[in-house]
């Protein structure tokens, strides 16, 4: 399991080939990126500032995963989460998931990625052209972690 | 007791700190936050009732029934919005 | 679009980045990546050789996609398949879909990784210490189609 | 009429082919099989009832009943295992 929490950047296909090396038994890798976007309910997003809470951001992303490797049948996983200044584009968050099967991989990649919006202490201040403004918390994202408990099929949901 | 309180994005920048030092006689979380709101102003505005924000204590998320001990770090926030 | 059926290997960073790039709607890039596994239902996997129909593979792929991008919210989609001999470990397939969303982004890249498994024309022909064997098609898979086709909610399974 | 008929993988192997030209009198898949299995041997054995194969007709999958013209191209191959 990799956890990092840090201000630069990373490279995908580096995180993807050291989650599988040496270990023949992974067939199959789920991931995420997620990116800066310009979601425009509102303003032109130019930037973007990305806050945390140092002491328990890398613990809960820790438990999260956790979750995860119980629930499923995954080998390893692998989480970056960036912090500081961001512009449009670029990377914020990585989530990869090693796995003998595509379902597995895939049903926790979007688990941790449900459980991390909605409960890694992480803050987004989008700059506009207006000025700045603190990302208010989507009804959708709730939804979506809650989707995973109301869900009695321990694969599926 | 003292204890360490943090906060943090849009609470952090309302209430004009990062962290502070607070002599607390009841060991609740509740007890922290009236003893907060009794600074009145923004304070009491932003955790008011029916406020959403998150409360955790030593990195944990707690309630406002939860205990608080001499040394513990306590932290306020909004809710979560990263990703 | 892209649609790729090649024996060179590819770079899963540098397709995710010609994925988004100029197009700062897109928020989440989820991808899926299938390595040759040692599956070992048997004589363990040494390398594998990768058959296809060059006139109708990346017809098919094409096809699978676009079924995608009419049942979700999607942006781009990439889809490289190589063929030939493959070592262990080595990729095989990557499917990478662009969204504004997460969830249209998983849901879109699983469906696209269970048509492509049981639709699109490849055979793989397994190498190990006892000789060569053509693999065979699991049941499963053909399961994972089918839950598509079953789910009546356009949005989830 | 003249078809191009293709073979792939196990297919390819069994029938020692990848590829042959067939003059065929009626223009459908089954009659095109019931040419190929009237060979006798392994293609009898391989395109027998219950063998699980599947034809595509001009890169497109088709049934027996499905029509052929001149100068189609016509696959015959096991079930797909890529990905």
């Amino acid at each position: 399991m990799k956890i990092t929490v840090q201000e630069t950047d990373f490279d995908a296909a580096t995180e993807i080939s050291e989650l599988c090396a040496n270990n023949s038994r992974i067939g199959a890798i789920a991931s995420f990126i997620g990116l800066v976007r310009d979601n425009s309910d509102g303003d032109p997003v130019t930037a973007m500032t990305l806050e945390h809470y140092p002491a328990m951001s890398a613990r809960v992303l820790r438990d999260i995963v956790e979750q995860a490797m119980q629930r499923w049948q995954i080998g390893d996983v692998t989480v970056i989460h960036r912090t500081g200044k961001l512009a449009l584009c670029d990377q914020i968050v990585f989530v990869a998931v090693a796995a003998a099967h595509r379902h597995d991989a895939f049903l926790a990649c979007e688990f941790i990625m449900d459980f991390l919006k909605t409960a890694a202490p992480f803050w987004k201040k989008e700059q506009t052209a207006q000025g700045e403004r603190w990302v208010e918390p989507r009804a959708t994202d709730e939804d979506a972690r809650r989707s995973w408990l109301d869900s009695s099929d321990i694969s599926a949901r | 007791m003292n204890i360490k309180v943090l906060y943090f994005a849009r609470l952090r920048e309302e209430f004009g700190m990062a962290e502070e030092s607070i002599a607390l006689s009841e060991g609740t979380v509740g007890a922290l936050l009236e003893l907060l709101r009794n600074r009145g102003s923004v304070w009491a505005e932003q955790l008011g009732v029916g406020r959403n924000y998150r409360v955790a204590v030593n990195q944990v998320l707690a309630d406002a029934s939860a205990p608080i001990k001499a040394g513990d770090e306590i932290a306020i926030f909004p809710p979560v919005t990263g990703g």
